[in-house]
């Protein structure tokens, strides 16, 4: 037997209840976990140069751009460095996971809008 | 006099770009055209041009609801391409993400089938409870919807102990509410009023039609794929395959929330038994696959999904085939708009759960004149030969 | 004065219009889900409008394909100024992980201009709202209110 | 001529267009908030004291937005359309009682005119929906004119109902009567206050009567191609309608703005003023809860519905308040 208003009951009940919204941005968001994938960080200190982010990012978010020499023997050898380009990143953490260096890691950041795609890309 | 009323590509009722043309009289439809390919963006064809590892990011994201399930089809796939075991706990992790996908598309779907009838607040409320799994994956996975737990060989995160507790307390709660979902749906009046009848698909139709998953399952017949060919640990994992003799909505709305109450069982049974163990089996990024050709299926939240795959021993597939649920569900949706009011079209499109995005991908359309075909498969056949000569 | 409340109001009161050009849903549904009551976004007064006559923001999801990239501009025609663009998603910023298909645009600003870019695969709901937050300063800086 | 200066301020600010306007705005704030509330949620909360003035940003934003006329739309017509619709909601808005119990116009049978004005609204959404030339518009127009067909008879009956017995076609002698005997008519006419209050819901197009603007049917019905200065018209005129709404609902059942009153000229006045709102926002906070929790009708449903349930419902009414009259019991 269909009855109705069937919800109405449960729905004032709320009326007394605190609402489930967090006042975010005045709250901090919900819950941020341990492991939580947000924007890249890579350390170049410890980076190696190795270029297998590069290979294996499936966006093309990471190139290695040319940011100086190193002299091995007397040779001069290009040393190179990812350059991470966020607006492209899908936070996958593959690179993060094949990083030899262990020099990548995913911070907790998350709040990336920005007017400009240029502010998203991270330069070594 | 039949008036044309084009439905989408931007339409408040079809959040994705889809289009359907109508041809009513009055408040009734008489035809119905749909047109799709909105969305087709090719991903196939990307596949084929990026390594298996890299191509694992682009399954997750032929759909963006049922990421996982995409990406646990084809890790199935490239592991029997390859001839390969994972871990039996990986199996477990696998698992309890892809049911808790499966709980949060439905009740996404729910949530989204109640606001198609003008029901705002339970929209709201479901998609509050929702919240519960979407905590829950985060805090597994590291982000709300695109999951990256499923890799070649296994699964990329463990579940810890903590988390497991944690699981289990969010099972509860959630257990709770959709069993008052599932009391009080049948019962209340304007929601019977718009459902009950309305999108008629009889038992017959469904099968002659190939419909696929709970829409299939609403009109009284047993088919499931974690039933009918388990993959994973469906075997072990003694759960109910839902179905309902109503044929209609109302039936899918049911068979949806029974749905749910039977995956939050699986999740706790694989919470509750999953083994100490390694996670996965180390492989380098980059690796090569030998010829070989495989298909799998695995059963989506929308029903059976199919990846069907051929590699020529590079590190690239040769092909990737993807059939998705929605596709097969589209010839049984026309069926069900027939002689329906303007004012059903959105829940009977909603409720076979549509997902364009996982439905376009090879249907070729010529924007100019408005032809269309598709990628056959006597062509298919023939791009094999072309590349092994058999 | 007179200017000062309109710029009040504007600010005040972000309807936006969303519109998913070949997303994978997953944006999508992260936009809907700022509504609920867990984010809440009528909390700014943003309400979701299904027509583009009524809106302010537009919100695009996904990388934008040949199919859509029609109607999207119509779409952004069709809204009344002063109207605002949102790229929601790593796809609508650059094409994410479908760049180089061939279907596809590559972003949303290849078609439409853009105002503010929201990247995230998908963006949380935080993120999203963020983004429209940093939409409102964009305006407030452009009118005068902030520096 | 300072009676005409009088007359021509209340016509235009108190109790007239400029308090209908604001307290039709306050009240929408009332409806959302508690909407809001019912869905778990908070609802608008930055926009002055919690979000008190979010529809006036909201009204003064579309005045400040381009204005879009159609290419293929009647323009005078889809001009006329938004105009017509406030301005006769403001017209009814002045036959309410709201500072006495007699309204600032009342004359025999202003309650017909009342009928009337809610049918120029109507007349003014289906010609909103038909000159913009869109098929969601002109199917929204129709929707809307079929749904006045189904409710406008019930509630007449229920108008009839309670003229009959204060033994007037005038509201405000209506109001009078209840104030004399000092019952309210919802004692009488209970079933009356039901089927107004559900011919409301279809008058203002709440869900489950939001048929003729359903948002995932046909985007936003006849006010789909509306924007900037005209859409704000409209969404004014629906913030009005519900003012205008309740306020003869309270009116007719409720006794209109009468309560104990010290007999002090202007306390008097700002005491009745108190009693409307607490009337009316009852009757808006009993119309949100309905509206929060239930779906939308199918039309055919909503005017099936009207005619086989509420009409023969208020013609019993009718019949209740014959049988009461002929007893003398009023």
């Amino acid at each position: 037997m269909p009855r109705v208003l069937a919800f109405l009951k449960d729905f004032l009940k709320n009326l007394s209840k605190k609402p489930a919204t967090i006042k975010y941005p005045f709250e901090p968001p919900s819950q941020l976990p341990e492991g939580f994938r947000g924007k890249i960080s890579i350390d170049y200190n410890k980076c190696v140069g190795c270029g297998l982010c590069a290979r294996v990012c499936p966006a093309f978010a990471i190139e290695m751009v040319q940011v100086g020499f190193r002299e091995v023997s007397g040779k001069k050898i290009p040393v190179r460095k990812p350059r991470v380009d966020v607006g492209k990143c899908l936070f996958c953490a593959q690179c993060a996971e094949v990083c030899p260096a262990k020099a990548i890691t995913l911070t907790k950041k998350f709040e990336l809008a920005s007017e400009k795609k240029e502010d998203l890309i991270v330069q070594p | 006099m039949t008036i044309r009323i084009p439905v989408g590509p931007q339409h408040p009722a079809l959040k994705e770009p889809e289009r359907f043309i109508f041809y009513v009289e009055g408040e009734q439809i008489v035809k119905v055209i749909p047109r799709i390919g909105f969305n087709h963006r090719g991903i196939e064809k990307a596949m084929e041009e990026r390594t298996y590892l890299q191509d694992l990011y682009i399954s997750e994201r032929v759909c963006g609801i049922c990421s996982n399930v995409h990406t646990a089809c084809y890790v199935l796939l490239v592991e029997r391409l390859m001839n390969m075991e994972i871990p039996e706990r990986a199996k477990y992790i696998r698992m309890i993400v892809l049911e808790l996908e499966r709980l949060h598309s439905h009740l996404l779907w729910l949530g989204v089938a109640f606001h198609e009838i003008g029901f705002d607040t339970l929209f709201y409320l479901v998609w509050r409870d929702r919240e519960i799994v979407m905590d829950l994956l985060e805090l597994i996975s590291g982000n709300r919807v695109n999951y990256a737990t499923n890799t070649i060989g296994g699964v990329r995160r463990d579940i810890s102990e903590e988390t497991k507790h944690k699981i289990l307390k969010g099972m509860k709660l959630l257990l709770e509410r959709l069993k008052y979902y599932r009391r009080l749906s049948p019962e209340e009046q304007t929601i019977v009023k718009r459902t009950l009848g309305v999108g008629p698909l009889s038992t017959q139709d469904a099968k002659r039609l190939c419909a696929a998953g709970p829409t299939l399952r609403a009109s009284n017949v047993k088919s499931d794929v974690r039933g009918d060919e388990p993959y994973l640990l469906y075997k072990e994992a003694e759960f109910q395959t839902m179905v309902s003799d109503l044929c209609d909505v109302l039936g899918r709305i049911l068979v949806r929330i029974d749905e749910c109450i039977e995956a939050v069982r699986i999740i706790e049974w694989c919470v509750k038994n999953m083994p100490d163990g390694p996670i996965r089996q180390k492989l380098p990024p980059i690796f090569k696959v030998p010829e070989n050709q495989a298909y799998r299926r695995v059963e989506a939240p929308r029903g059976e999904l199919v990846y069907y795959g051929v590699s020529d021993g590079s590190e690239k597939p040769y092909r990737i085939k993807i059939r998705t649920p929605t596709l097969a569900n589209i010839p049984a949706l026309c069926k069900m708009l027939e002689n329906q009011h303007i004012a059903d079209i959105p829940i009977v499109v909603a409720s076979i759960d549509p997902c364009f995005s996982c439905t376009d991908r090879l249907v070729f359309i010529d924007i100019e004149k408005g032809k269309k075909w598709s990628c056959s498969m006597p062509y298919f056949k023939h791009l094999i030969k072309k590349k092994f000569g058999r | 004065m007179l200017e000062k409340l309109v710029h009040w109001a504007r600010i005040r009161s972000p309807w936006i219009l969303h519109f998913n050009a070949s997303a994978c849903n997953a944006c999508d549904i992260e936009v809907i889900a700022a509504l609920t009551p867990r984010f809440d976004v009528e909390r700014f007064g943003i309400l979701l409008k299904g027509s583009p006559r009524h809106a302010d923001i537009l919100v695009v999801t996904g990388s934008v394909n040949r199919q859509v990239k029609a109607r999207l501009k119509r779409i952004y025609e069709q809204m009344p100024e002063p109207k605002f663009v949102m790229a929601v998603g790593t796809c609508a910023c650059s094409g994410g992980v479908f760049q180089h298909c061939y279907n596809v645009y590559e972003g949303v600003d290849k078609v439409i201009p853009v105002d503010v870019y929201v990247p995230g695969c998908p963006p949380k709901p935080e993120a999203i709202i963020h983004g429209v937050v940093k939409l409102i300063e964009k305006y407030k800086r452009a009118v005068g209110i902030i520096k | 001529m300072l009676d005409a200066i009088i007359t021509i301020l209340q016509v235009l600010i108190f109790p007239g267009v400029l308090f209908a306007i604001i307290l039709a705005l306050l009240y929408e704030w009332v409806e959302r908030k508690f909407k809001a509330r019912l869905q778990n949620r908070i609802g608008p909360l930055y926009t002055g004291w919690h979000g008190i003035l979010q529809p006036f940003a909201d009204i003064i934003k579309l005045w400040s937005k381009e204005d879009i006329v159609p290419a293929e739309a009647d323009k005078t017509m889809f001009t006329i359309a938004p105009m017509l619709a406030l301005a006769s909601q403001l017209i009814s808005f002045l036959i309410i009682p709201v500072v006495s119990v007699y309204a600032l116009v009342h004359f025999e049978g202003d309650l017909a005119l009342l009928a009337f004005l809610s049918t120029v609204y109507l007349i003014a959404a289906g010609i909103g929906g038909l000159s913009s030339n869109n098929r969601f518009s002109a199917i929204g127009a129709g929707r809307s004119i079929i749904q006045h067909v189904g409710y406008e008879i019930p509630l007449l009956f229920v108008y009839a109902s309670a003229a009959f017995i204060a033994q007037s076609w005038s509201l405000s002698k209506i109001v009078e009567y209840q104030v004399k005997t000092g019952v309210p008519l919802i004692a009488f006419l209970g079933i009356g206050f039901g089927i107004s209050i559900i011919s409301l819901l279809a008058f203002i197009e709440r869900i489950p009567f939001d048929i003729p603007e359903a948002e995932t049917e046909i985007v936003a019905g006849w006010l789909t191609e509306f924007s900037g200065k005209k859409y704000a018209f409209f969404w004014l005129a629906d913030d009005v309608q519900l003012l205008v709404g309740a306020g003869i609902t309270a009116a007719l059942f409720l006794g209109g703005p009468c309560g104990p009153v010290p007999g002090i000229p202007i306390v008097d006045e700002i005491l009745y003023v108190i009693y409307f709102i607490i009337k009316t926002v009852i009757i808006v906070l009993i119309l949100a809860s309905i509206e929060a929790s239930s779906a939308r009708y199918k039309i055919t449903q909503a005017v099936s519905g009207f005619w086989k349930y509420l009409t023969p419902l208020s013609i019993l009414q009718l019949l209740i308040v014959f049988a009461l009259r002929l007893y003398g019991v009023i």
